[in-house]
Formats: structure tokens, C-alpha cells, sequence
């Protein structure tokens, strides 16, 4: 057997108390594309950030053409050869420079000439563009005005101005559209004759199946098996990667629909979101899905009141609603639980009875001053009710793994008793245990007559819970369909600008996104 | 804090070790200077002044500073009498400011001795250098210079009340004096006083670059004449004179310098105010009864006076008559208090 | 307040280590407060007296309520840079209504307060609707109010019939009713500390107990989370600003009451002891954050330490080395703590 | 630089009105500099001379060095404020080298820089390992350095054969060597104003034209993305702050050499007006990020503005208003342009 490229080897890696990898495996041939596959949170990126230097593993070791190394820091990785195309595009872009800065970033960092001609490295990075086949991009401009697909393939770019023994993309064509993801291939293709080893992490099977020549799956930080691509099928590979099949874990509805609660009519924001119109009723959970950057957050967001509407008008229970900010939609009888819990959902530095009351304070204060004892007491409702795992009411939500956040998340709005719910990706990060407990919420939450909106790329995810599912393609809404004939497949091939039926669409082509999440 | 050891002579040193075993009753006094503003070399060699004479009766002085602000001056005020000092000298303030506080004092028995300040209680000294005559005496050598005639640049702020008198005298002197006309006036005191004034003297060279615009400056704080002296040499201007009021040493370094436009300044030695100061205060001290309103003899300092080589404060008495030797506020007592 | 703490989780080898920090962090502060009275009172008796603390705490009124403004725009992850100014302009403009204008009373204490209000609209205007950066938009609001009210003076600083430019002597006089707020003295305490002490409650009781102070210290805390729970910000940003520059108005009325005059530039050199102040205010009690009760700590501290060191004979110029330092020392003690707390997350 | 800007994409509605934004932002200052000077010659004939305009550079000299400093600390997204003190600390302790101890110039020029390193360095000591907010770090080392200043020459300013406490006089002089440094003239313009421009240029070629000057703009635009590049971002920012102390050391040294002595507290009023500068310059050229041409204008811009309003006889206490007026302008453009880019992108 042939040496390989890179050999890791047990690696072991925590973040406080969460266990990203714990015993993971991998391999990587000289001139092979290895693609690994996993769930959201399987340990994909931990693993190639260990790989590039970001992070240094706990335990085990890794191995490059037989030698054993250690990478502390980015700049060792790239000593050896490693380079990175991360998956979160905007922490390694600097929007301030220009293009071509940004896709010579590396060499700023080594030694070397001290004078930096602008001529020069744009010389540089418009050859490498041509390379990508994205000359259309103009290396003066600031990388703040770039398109999250001109970002990824500037950062993909960057890769390949060295010479490289391994590169690794991570979740590179989640942005891009097929065309776009087709050079990238190419360009994979030539690395790959130049001897080059590749690491592929993608959610996207049918490139995968395409493009590379090993597999291995990945699952809760543990390698679970590597297949050559030529005798892996595509099930088996996507069961290695779930684990326990999770849509039969909902029984059906039981209750009746309602009156309708919510009804859009061409709501369009002058940007992203054109034309949507919607209906929910009482009772019933819509699921919105569709890809990355369809616009499902726009449209929750502008819902709330987030972002302002050019025009479409919102009714609530029959009535006209004006929304201009999201206390007019609390006022109506809305709620929000929001995409990026950390960011927009909670106040992580604050106590769980702090958040929790916070959508209400009116409920939890006598006259001005706070009532101390209600808050307390609705906060272990909640944490009884939603089963979060905490110490106290006290503890400042950091402490709380993010299952149980995302779970402050949703009960902070249940003391209003509003109307109508809107979760927005709310099973994003969340553990296997903890996405049960979310989904029996909603459940309930449609029981007791309330309406929900469910926002998701996990298409599998939005199929088990919603009973009826829209398909938002580029802020548009695509198609209706009943829980009956939603099946994966077709989602994901009206989600992706539907090819067969809807061929005229192909028109939008260049702003598509493809990828689906799993 | 820094200071390298200057050459002294040994029997200038000897004096502080004698006064501490004395038991005088007036020996180991604490005495606490309250001042506004602690800016420039003046106050330093005032301080220093102050510091001087007490520790000559085998005092200890504590400096309080309050940054230009009266509301710290009199919390300093209230802190100082809450230490139980024996006594209390002031540095500039308003009256306003301080009334309550030095009557909180005499009420305490402690002895208050002001400097500059406009204090009207009864049982206070209150120390001024003669404004009115140091304005008159800077003024009148102007005219006699320019035989009567000249046009003017005042430098001069509201705001503190010596300026105050100086303006009362320098209105006086315009009325008398048809020949000579203000082209221009201006100043503020700033946290840097000098450097700002520097630049708009700059400014106003500018505005008036033809000889004879500008016969003369007139400045009524060393600190203005300092900055405006600066400009005109930097502008290279030898028609224009600068008459100052105060006198501290680094001004008579720049007065003596070769071409300097400073003709003159008339003031009071800033150590001599100090040292006065506490004589006073010991006299209080002492239970003696000094008249309330003491006015400082203002002394007349012209550059054509000065020596070759350049001499400090401490020298100046060997050329001008009265500087730095004042022996205001002596009395028997304190003169064998001294010699203990 | 934030001071329950989760039970160390016993999982950390170096633990003691870390309670150490933690007691360090909540009570290093007062530990440190006791020690300075204890070690000052050792050295002189003239220190620990009622005389001397009812003065140390006069002479912290002002900047305590300069302070408490700076705590409000801190609160909601603003900083109010102006403060200063504003107490300037507020001195001038309460001592030239009664010396110039011979106002009403009540004229005299309303109009600088709303002067106040109107540079906090102003500061939040650029803030909130221009988007320029807080710490720049105060800065700028700073050299224009500094500006403003020495223009308005016209550079002079207003005592009672003081001559005037256009000739002739002002009419007026610091009344003895406006006196009495500065300088004197009700049930054995002066009427700043009084006054202080209302407002340090007041500002207390709505940071941490009212729904005011809860929307307050959230928006802060994260701004795009409040607003997604119904939360205007910019109203909340506005009114922080406003309430930093009526206290920034009730500061300079004060001093002007303190001085009996209306000095020029007189809140300048008290912006950055108010700042510091607020700083040294977020250490107390483990708060990690600004908090009302901090803020008069940490000037009490600041107080005390300069009463105490003038005691002992300091010299003057080595005081703000000292300021500088408890700064340095109640900062790191702050950002070790939350650096730690941080990588436990 | 970043002149270089991408065709509007033409399906903007009111490109008309972004266009005109771009442009403000882009020659707005520009512009604006050189109607002032129109303005200015138009009223006064002794404003557009060469003598007055040398002496405009010469006067913003040393607040374009403290500025150059500012700059680059805010280049790395810091902020130093302890830049005057610095500058003062670096005024006194060049003037006593030479009048308290006679030393040789060239010690007198590298000891004060040397202090620059060192304040800078604890400076970074306290950003980069205890974690404290830039701000907070630098204002406390304001205080400090302040304290160390006043304590070392015991609040005396240092001038020629100055009497020393302990008796006698100081032995040394400023030198003449060392005052051509502030005062002299060479090739038609002051040395301080040469010094001032090549300070300027090296700085814009090191911050535009060098690798370094890339890794300080990536460190500050995404310390995040830096570190991923491999770049030290600890490193960087220490490298940022002890450049910043050696300017501020510079104009301290520079100071002295203009004014002939060792003035007491002499950076302290020109920080916030370096600060003032480097706002100034973010917007020039539609950099929209501190930079050294910038700052340099913005120095010019607020230098020239001082200049025509005294030569109009305008009172100077209404400068800091039109200071303030021209630093909430330039601000509002930057920022609304950068909502603006924002909201595009
Ligand atoms: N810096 C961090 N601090 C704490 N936990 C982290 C950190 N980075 C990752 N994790 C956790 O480690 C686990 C693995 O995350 P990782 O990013 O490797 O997943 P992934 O397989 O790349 O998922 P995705 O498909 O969503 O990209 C997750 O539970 C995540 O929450
Ligand atoms: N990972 C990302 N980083 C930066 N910008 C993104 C990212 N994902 C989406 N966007 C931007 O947001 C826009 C709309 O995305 P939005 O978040 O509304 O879509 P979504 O359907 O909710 O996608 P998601 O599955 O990420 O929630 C996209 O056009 C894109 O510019
Ligand atoms: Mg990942
Ligand atoms: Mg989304």
C-alpha cells in the first residue's frame, strides 16, 4: 500500500464541555479529492480547522508523508504546505481591501518583499481569477461590495495563488450556483493532476458522488466509515450519515385546522423577497424551505417588522396588521425565534430570568419596579416545561450548551401567548435529543391553536413537522406542497430552481443557490 | 523628583538640619497651601518660595492644587482644615468660592493668610502684588520709549481679579495717553497658555506685517508675553517690544537673550510673594496683629539692566534694586525663629 | 443585581485559583476601599472624622453626577464623551441668568436642565439617525459645546455685577437660595451630598429594579436581540443620552451653587475623573458592568484616595499616577474575570 | 489606493443622489479645503502667502506627528490616547537631558524615543494580555504617564540654567543644534514642517506600499482573517502601539526644540485635536479608513481653518466650534456613506 499524504489519527478535541471529535479518523492520498460528509455539528470543520492550525486537537496525531506534526497556529500549517478555504466566508474575508489584497492575504503574512506593488499582486490575483474563470471580477474593487458567491470564490482563489501540497474546502459551493460550483471542479480536476491532495466538505451528494474519489462520513466527532465513491451508494452512505432515521419520530397530527391566522399577499422588500404571498391557519405548522440564501430569513425578519416592506400587505385574524417594527408585530400577536440565537435571539451575558421575561416585562413588574419573585417563578415553568438542563434560574445563559439556549429562545416568547410562532432554522446547532424537544413544542404549540411558521433548510426536518410546505427559491415562493406529496426529491428540485417543470426559471440561474443541508 | 544635586555651597544646606530638634513654639507647624492653578514656572518658584520659609521656621508646607477648579479648591480648603493644619495660605480663588471655607477656619482658630484672592473676612490677610502700579509702571516706560506715541497690541483676559485691577489701570493710562492706540487685543488662558497665545500673536503678525502697524506689545501675564515674545522672534520682526507684568526665572531668560523684544517687565520676586506670605501667617501664628491688606512692592526689571552672562532669580538682587530681598512681614520674633 | 454565581463545577483542577479571582473580583474592590480608610486612619486621626468623610463626599458630588450620566450611556453600549461640556455650558448659563438676567429660581434651575436634554438629542441624533460612532460623535459634540459656551460668555466667566462688555456692571447676584444648594447644609449633611445620594438611589433603583433599567442594560447588552423583542433602540439610545445630559446640567448647577460663580471650561478636567470613576464602578460587587452603586464607589474611592494622600504629604504631581493605577488595577481585575468567564463558555 | 470604485451598477433608481455621495465623500474634504482657502485669500492678503502657509505647516507639525501615531493605532482598530502624556513625558525628559545633565544630542534624541517604546509597549501589555478595551488601557496610561511627568520634574518646567530645588543652577542648555530641530529653516521651509513631511510620506508608504502596512490594515479590518493568514495579531498590535509611542515621543522632542524649553503638560490639549485630525482624514479620497495622507489633511484642513478665523479676528473661543462643526461633518459623510455601502452590499 502507498504511503499516504496526510494520515490523522484519534483525534480528540473539546470545547468546554462539548465534545466535537472524540477518536476521528482520516486519510488523504497524494492527487485524491476526499470528500467528508456529516450532519450539522458532526465535526467536519473542527477537524479540518485542526487540520489548518486553528485549533490544536486534544489528543491524537497527525501524520504528513509519514512524519508526525504539529500545526499551532495557521502560519505552521501553511509551512507545510496545508492551506484553507473556510466555510464562514466573512471570517477570513477583510471587507476594507480590495480584492486582489484579499486573495494575496497569505503572502502579506510570510517574508518576503517588503515593497507591495498594487500593479503587481493585481496581476497576481487576476490570474489566478482566470484560473477560477471568474475574470469578471474586477481585483480593484473593495471586497466589501462582492457577492457572497464573489467572496467564496475569492477565498477559493487565495488557496490556490501558492503552491499547495493539501488544500481544503470547506462547504466551498454552498454559495455558489451550479455553474459557478462547475469551475470550481475544474479547477479541483487540475489540482488533482498536479499531485495535489483535496478535502471536500460538502451537503451537496451528487457533486460529492461526483467529484471525488473517496468518502468518509463522519458522525457526533467519530469517523463512521470511508468509501471509494465508485462502489459507495448513495442511501447507504446518506443512513452512515444520519444515524437513526429521525422522520418517523413525529406522529401525525391530530387535531383540526383552524380559521386562517396569517395571510401575506405579494409582500415584496425591494430586495430579496418579491411578490410572497402565504396563508397559515390556527393550528397548522407551514414549513418555508428552501437553500441557503433563498431568503427564508428575509421573509421571517420582514414579517416581525425586522426589515421594511416596499409593498404586500399583512393580515392577522382578518384585520389589516401595520408593521413597521417588531413591537408592532409583538403588539399583534407575533413571535420570533430567530436564526442566529446568539446574535439576535438572546442576551447570553444575562441570566436565563432575565431573557425569559423580557418580551413581556410588563407581566413580570408592578407598576415600574420588577417583580423579582415572578420572573424566578416563570423561569422554572419554562425550564420544566422545555426540559432545559441548567443549574439556576440565575446562571448567565453562555453556561447553557446551545440546545438548551435555543430553548430559552423559544420559551422567552411563550409568556405572551401569542398568536402566530415564526422559527426561523430553529433546529440550527442543536443536538439530536434536543431537536425532539423542539418539535414537541411546536407540536403542542399547534395543538393549543397557535399558528406556526417553520423556516428551514433541513428538508427532512421541515417534512416531519409541517403540514403543509412552501418552496422559496430565490424570494420567491416556488410551489405548495401538501405534507402527502412532500418528498425530499421534489423539494429539493423546486428549491433549486425546479429544472424539469419549471425550466423557464433556469433564467434566474446565476443567483441560485443549491446546496441542501442534511 | 529626577533633579541632579546642584553645585551648592555647604553652608546653605546646613540651615534645615538645625531648625528640626528646636522646641520653639512656633517650630513644626504644618501649614497647607491652597492654590487654583499651578501653572508655569511661577507658581513652581512661589511654592517654592512658600516651602522655603516654612521650613526656615522648622514647618512643614503641604501643597494642595486643584487644577484651575474652584470646586476642588474648596474641597481642598475643607480637607485641609479637616487635617487640623495650623495653618492655611491661599493661591488665587474667588471670594465666592471661598468665603465658607475660611470661615470655617478662623472658626477652627486656624490663621488664613491670601494671596490674589479677594477674600473678605474679617481676622484674613489678604497679600496683593500692586497691580494697579505694575500696569502703571510697564505702561509708562512704553510711552517714554516711544515718545508718547505707539500702537498697541493688548494681551490681557477677564476672569481673575488681578487682571482685573491691571485693566482698571490700563484704562487710565489710554484716557491719559491720546498718543498711544490698541491696534488689537486678544488672550486667554488655556491649559497652555503660552503656546497658544504664541500662535495667535503669530496670527496677528500676519494680519499687520508692515512696520510701525505694531509698535509694541502690552502683556498682563507673563505667560501671554512669553508666547507673544516667541512669535515675534520667530517671525523675525525686531520692530515690535514686549512690556509683561510678573517675572519668573525662565522669562528672565528670555529677556536677556541677545535682540530680545522683552524691554521690560515689572513684578514682584514669585519666591519673595511666597516667602512674605508665610511670614505673615506666622505672625498670625505667633498672635501678633498685621494689618489685613498687605500690597507687595512691585519691582521695575528693564533689559538694558541686565547683565552680560545670564542670571537666574536668585541673582537678579545684584542687579535690580529690591528683588528677592523683601523683608516685608519680618518681625523680632520670626527673625530669631529663623535663627533657631 | 448579577452577583449569584453558578457553583464552581469542581471540574477545574485549578479551581482555587479561580475562586480566588472571583472573590478578588467581587469584593476586591471594597476589600481594597476598607483597607485605604483603615490604613489612612492608622496615619492620621484627622482622617477617619464625620467632619472630614461629609467633606470627601461633597467633594465627590459633582463628579458623581457627571458620573451617573456617563453610567447611562455606558449602560446601553453608548459613552458620552460631552459630559463636560455640558456641565460648562450648564455653569455659565445658570450663573448669567441670575447675574444677567436676574431670573426666577425656578427659571434658573429649569433652563440649564433643558439645555442638558437638548445636547443629549443632539448627541443621539448624530448617533442613532447619522450612525456616526458614539465615542466620535460625543467628541465632536464636546469641542462644540465647549465652544458654545464660551462664546455665549464671550470667554469671561460670570460673577455677581460683573462689568459687562457693552459697559456698565450686571444686575444681578447669585442668589442665596441658589447658594444653599452648593453650599449648605441640611440634617448634618451638605445639600450636594444629599443630593448626590438621591440621585445615586434614584439611578440605582432604575438600572436595577425597574423595567426602564431592565430595557436599558438588554439593549446594551445586544442591541439587534432587543429589537427583535419589541425594543425601539434608538428611543432607548435617545433617552440614555438625554438623562446623561440632565445630569451633566444638574452637575454643572451644582457647581456653579459650589463655587458661587460661573467659571469658564469648569467641567473639562472633570470628564475623565467621571469616566474613571464609572470604570473603577464596574468592579464593585462583581457587577462587570456599569451600575449606579459602582459609579459613586468608584468616585468614593478616587475621593478618598486623594484626601488620603494629600494627608500623607504626597506631593500633587504623583496623584494621577495613582488615579491611573487603581484605574489599571479595577480594569484588569474586570477583564481577567471576564476573560475567564468567557473561556469557560 | 482605494480610488479605483466599480461601475454603479445603473439599477439604482436614485443613483443620481448616490453618485453624489460618492462624490462628496470622495473630493468632499477636498473641496471643502480648498473653498476655505478661497474664502480666506478673498478676505485677507496675507493669507495665500508662502510665508503663512510655511507657518500653517510649521504650526500643525507637532499635532500631525501625535496624529501619525493616533493613526496607526486606529489603523489596527485600537486607540491611543495616551499620546499626549506621552508627549509631554517625552518634552520634559528631552529639555532636562540637556539642561539638567548635559548630555550629548544624540542621547537626547534617543532616550525620549526610547520612552515612546516603552509606553507603547505597556500599553500593548495591557490590550493584548490582560485583555483590557484599548480605551481604557490608553486612558489610564494617560493618567499615569501624566503622573510620571509632573513627578519627574516636580511640576517644574525645564528651561535654560533653571535653579534646581536642591540649590545651585542646572548646568546645561539647550542646545543650538537641538533648537534648529523646532526652529531652524532648511531649503525654504521650517525643519519641523520637513520633518512633519517626511514623517507623513514614510508613513504612507509604509502604510500604503508595504507588506507591513497590509498586515496592520488586515489585522484592524478582521483581526480574525489575519490570524487565519498567519499573522500575529498580538505582535501587530504591540508593533501599532510603540510606533504610536515614538511619535508622540517625536512630537514631544519637537516641542521642546520649538519652544526652547520643557514645558509641563504641554500634549495634553493637542491629543483630542490629533484625534480631531485622523477623523478629519477618514474621509479624504474615499479612504473611509484612517490613513496617513489623511490625517495629514485633516491636520492641514483644521491648521488652515485656525489660521483664516484668528487673521478674520474671529474670538478664538468660538474655534472649538468650528472645530467641532468640521469634525461632525466629515464624520456625517464617512458614516452615511458607509451606511450607504452597507446597505448595498
Ligand atoms: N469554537 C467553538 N466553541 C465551542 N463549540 C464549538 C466551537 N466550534 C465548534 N463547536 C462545536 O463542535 C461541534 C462540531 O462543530 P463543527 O463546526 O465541526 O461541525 P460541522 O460538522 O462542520 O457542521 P456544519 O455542517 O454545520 O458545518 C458542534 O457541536 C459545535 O457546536
Ligand atoms: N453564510 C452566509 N454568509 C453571509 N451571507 C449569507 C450567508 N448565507 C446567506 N447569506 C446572505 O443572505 C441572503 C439571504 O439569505 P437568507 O439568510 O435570507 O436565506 P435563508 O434562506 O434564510 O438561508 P439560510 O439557510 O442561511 O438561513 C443571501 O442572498 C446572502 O447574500
Ligand atoms: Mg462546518
Ligand atoms: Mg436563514
Amino acid at each position: 500500500m502507498v504511503e499516504p499524504l496526510l494520515s490523522m489519527t484519534a483525534i480528540g478535541k473539546k470545547f468546554g464541555t462539548v465534545t466535537a471529535l472524540q477518536g476521528a479518523e482520516f486519510q488523504l492520498k497524494k492527487g485524491e479529492v476526499h470528500a467528508i460528509l456529516g450532519v450539522n455539528g458532526a465535526g467536519k470543520s473542527t477537524l479540518i480547522k485542526i487540520l489548518s492550525g486553528v485549533y490544536q486537537q486534544d489528543e491524537g496525531s497527525i501524520y504528513l508523508d509519514g512524519a508526525a506534526i504539529r500545526l499551532d497556529s495557521p502560519k505552521a500549517a501553511k509551512q507545510q504546505g496545508i492551506y484553507c478555504v473556510y466555510q464562514e466566508v466573512d471570517t477570513a474575508i477583510v471587507s476594507e481591501l480590495t480584492v486582489a489584497e484579499n486573495i494575496l492575504l497569505d503572502t502579506f503574512a510570510e517574508k518576503g518583499n517588503l515593497f507591495v506593488s498594487r500593479q503587481r499582486i493585481n496581476e497576481q490575483a487576476r490570474s489566478v481569477l482566470h484560473e477560477l474563470q471568474a475574470d469578471n471580477i474586477n481585483v480593484q474593487q473593495k471586497a466589501a461590495r462582492l457577492t457572497l458567491a464573489e467572496k467564496q470564490m475569492v477565498l477559493i482563489a487565495r488557496a490556490l495563488v501558492h503552491s499547495a501540497k493539501i488544500i481544503i474546502f470547506d462547504e466551498p459551493t454552498a454559495p455558489l450556483s451550479i455553474h459557478e460550483s462547475e469551475k470550481l471542479y475544474t479547477v479541483i480536476a487540475k489540482l488533482k493532476a498536479q499531485g495535489v491532495g483535496c478535502v471536500f466538505i460538502s451537503h451537496r451528494l451528487p457533486e460529492v458522488f461526483e467529484i471525488s474519489d473517496r468518502i468518509t462520513v463522519m458522525r457526533e466527532g467519530t469517523l463512521v466509515q470511508t468509501y471509494d465513491t465508485a462502489q459507495a451508494d448513495q442511501d447507504g452512505v446518506i443512513e452512515a450519515m444520519l444515524g437513526a432515521a429521525l422522520s418517523h419520530e413525529l406522529e401525525p397530527r391530530a387535531h383540526d385546522i383552524g380559521a386562517a391566522l396569517l395571510e401575506v399577499s405579494n409582500l415584496s422588500d425591494g430586495q430579496k423577497l418579491k411578490d410572497l404571498s402565504l396563508t397559515v391557519a390556527a393550528g397548522e405548522v407551514v414549513g418555508i424551505v428552501g437553500l441557503v440564501g433563498a431568503g427564508k430569513t428575509e421573509l421571517a425578519k420582514a414579517l416581525f417588522g425586522g426589515t421594511p416592506l416596499t409593498s404586500g400587505t399583512i393580515k392577522l385574524d382578518g384585520k389589516n396588521a401595520k408593521i413597521k417594527h417588531p413591537a408592532d408585530a409583538i403588539k399583534a400577536g407575533m413571535a420570533l425565534i430567530p436564526e442566529e440565537r446568539r446574535k439576535e435571539g438572546l442576551f447570553v451575558q444575562e441570566s436565563l430570568e432575565a431573557n425569559a421575561s423580557f418580551p413581556n416585562l410588563k407581566q413580570f413588574s408592578k407598576r415600574l419596579l420588577m417583580d423579582r419573585k415572578a420572573e424566578k417563578r416563570y423561569a422554572n415553568e419554562i425550564i420544566e416545561r422545555l426540559r432545559i438542563k441548567t443549574g439556576s434560574t440565575e446562571t448567565p445563559l453562555v453556561h447553557l450548551s446551545g440546545g438548551n439556549q435555543q430553548k430559552v429562545a423559544i420559551g422567552k416568547w411563550i409568556s405572551l401567548n401569542s398568536a402566530l410562532y415564526l422559527f426561523d432554522e430553529p433546529t440550527k446547532g442543536v443536538d439530536i435529543g434536543a431537536k425532539v424537544d423542539i418539535f414537541k413544542l411546536i407540536r403542542q404549540l399547534a395543538e393549543s391553536g397557535k399558528g406556526c411558521l417553520y423556516f428551514s433548510s433541513e428538508i427532512h426536518e421541515a417534512i416531519g413537522i409541517s403540514d403543509r410546505i412552501l418552496v422559496m427559491y430565490n424570494g420567491q415562493i416556488v410551489k405548495e406542497l401538501s405534507r402527502q406529496e412532500a418528498t425530499q426529491e421534489r423539494i429539493l428540485l423546486y428549491a433549486s430552481g425546479g429544472k424539469e417543470e419549471l425550466g423557464e426559471k433556469q433564467e434566474f440561474g446565476e443567483r441560485k443557490r443549491d446546496s441542501v443541508s442534511i | 523628583a529626577c533633579q541632579p544635586q546642584g553645585d551648592v555651597s555647604e553652608e546653605e544646606t546646613s540651615s534645615d538640619t538645625e531648625s528640626e530638634a528646636s522646641d520653639h513654639p512656633l517650630a513644626g507647624k504644618e501649614i497647607a497651601l491652597i492654590m487654583q492653578i499651578n501653572l508655569g514656572t511661577f507658581s513652581a518658584q512661589y511654592i517654592a518660595g512658600v516651602e522655603e520659609q516654612v521650613e526656615s521656621f522648622g514647618g512643614k508646607a503641604t501643597v494642595f492644587t486643584s487644577e484651575g477648579d474652584l470646586a476642588k479648591m474648596a474641597s481642598n480648603l475643607d480637607a485641609a482644615i479637616n487635617q487640623g493644619v495650623d495653618g492655611i495660605l491661599i493661591d488665587h480663588g474667588t471670594k465666592e468660592a471661598l468665603n465658607q471655607g475660611v470661615e470655617k477656619a478662623l472658626e477652627a482658630g486656624i490663621p488664613v493668610v491670601a494671596f490674589d484672592t479677594g477674600i473678605d473676612v474679617e481676622g484674613v490677610v489678604s497679600l496683593e502684588q500692586g497691580d494697579q502700579q505694575m500696569a502703571e509702571m510697564t505702561l509708562e516706560k512704553l510711552a517714554e520709549d516711544n515718545g508718547g506715541e505707539a500702537n498697541i497690541v493688548k494681551i490681557w483676559t477677564a476672569g481673575f481679579a488681578p487682571m482685573e485691577r491691571r485693566q482698571v489701570a490700563y484704562e487710565k493710562f489710554m484716557t491719559d495717553n491720546p498718543g498711544i492706540q490698541e491696534v488689537t487685543a486678544f488672550g486667554s488662558a488655556t491649559d497652555n497658555t503660552a503656546l497658544d497665545t504664541q500662535s495667535q500673536m503669530e496670527a496677528v503678525l500676519k494680519q499687520y506685517p508692515n512696520e510701525g502697524e505694531i509698535t509694541a506689545v502690552w502683556a498682563s501675564w507673563d505667560e501671554f508675553a512669553k508666547g507673544a515674545v516667541r512669535a515675534i522672534e520667530q517671525a523675525g520682526r525686531t520692530d515690535i517690544k514686549v512690556y509683561g507684568i510678573d517675572m519668573s526665572d525662565e522669562d528672565l531668560q528670555l529677556m536677556q537673550k541677545d535682540g530680545s523684544p522683552w524691554l521690560a517687565s515689572a513684578a514682584v520676586d514669585p519666591a519673595d510673594i511666597g516667602r512674605i506670605q508665610v511670614r505673615y501667617l506666622y505672625q498670625l501664628l505667633n498672635g501678633e496683629q498685621p494689618e489685613e491688606k498687605v500690597v507687595l512692592e512691585p519691582v521695575f526689571i528693564e533689559a538694558e539692566n541686565l547683565p552680560e552672562e545670564t542670571v537666574t532669580t536668585d541673582e537678579l538682587s545684584e542687579y535690580v534694586e529690591g528683588w528677592g530681598a523683601s523683608d516685608q512681614g519680618y518681625t523680632d520674633d520670626l527673625r530669631e525663629l529663623e535663627g533657631q | 443585581m448579577q452577583v449569584a454565581e453558578k457553583k464552581s463545577l469542581g471540574k477545574n483542577k485549578n479551581s482555587v485559583k479561580e475562586n480566588a479571582i472571583q472573590f478578588l473580583f467581587k469584593y476586591g474592590a471594597i476589600a481594597l476601599l476598607i483597607f485605604i480608610i483603615f490604613y489612612f486612619s492608622t496615619i492620621s486621626d484627622a482622617f477617619f472624622t464625620y467632619g472630614n468623610f461629609s467633606d470627601i463626599l461633597r467633594s465627590i458630588s459633582i463628579v458623581t453626577l457627571l458620573a451617573l450620566g456617563v453610567t447611562f450611556t455606558l449602560v446601553v453600549d453608548g459613552f458620552d464623551l460631552s459630559v463636560g461640556s455640558t456641565m460648562s455650558l450648564s455653569t455659565v448659563v445658570s450663573a448669567s441668568l441670575m447675574v444677567w438676567y436676574d431670573m426666577p429660581l425656578w427659571l434658573v434651575l429649569i433652563l440649564p436642565l433643558l439645555i442638558g436634554v437638548f445636547v443629549g438629542a443632539v448627541n443621539s441624533f448624530l448617533i442613532v439617525v447619522i450612525g456616526i460612532p458614539d465615542l466620535l460623535a460625543t467628541l465632536s459634540m464636546m469641542y462644540i459645546v465647549a465652544g458654545l459656551h464660551r462664546t455665549y460668555t464671550e470667554g469671561y466667566s460670570i460673577y455677581n455685577n460683573m462689568p459687562l462688555t457693552s459697559g456698565g456692571t450686571a444686575p444681578g447676584q447669585l442668589s442665596e437660595a441658589f447658594l444653599w444648594i452648593g453650599q449648605g447644609q441640611m440634617l448634618g449633611l451638605p445639600v450636594p451630598v444629599w443630593i448626590m445620594l438621591v440621585m445615586v438611589l434614584a439611578s440605582y433603583v432604575v438600572l436595577n429594579h425597574t423595567r426602564w433599567g431592565r430595557v436599558l442594560y438588554m439593549t446594551g447588552g445586544n442591541a439587534e436581540a432587543a429589537t427583535l423583542s419589541g425594543v425601539s433602540v434608538k428611543k432607548v439610545k435617545f433617552t440614555a443620552y438625554v438623562i446623561s445630559g440632565i445630569f451633566a446640567s444638574m452637575a454643572g448647577i451644582l457647581f456653579t451653587a459650589r463655587v458661587g460663580s460661573g467659571q469658564i471650561d469648569a467641567g473639562a478636567p472633570l470628564m475623565m475623573e467621571a469616566v474613571a470613576a464609572v470604570f473603577v464602578g464596574y468592579s464593585v460587587l462583581g457587577a462587570g458592568k456599569p451600575n449606579a452603586l459602582g459609579t459613586f464607589f468608584g468616585a468614593a474611592v478616587i475621593g478618598i484616595l486623594l484626601n488620603g494622600l494629600t494627608i500623607l504629604n504626597l506631593p500633587y504631581y504623583a496623584f494621577d499616577i495613582i488615579k491611573g493605577g487603581v484605574l489599571v488595577a479595577a480594569l484588569a481585575v474586570t477583564y481577567v474575570y471576564a476573560k475567564k468567564k468567557f473561556s469557560k463558555a
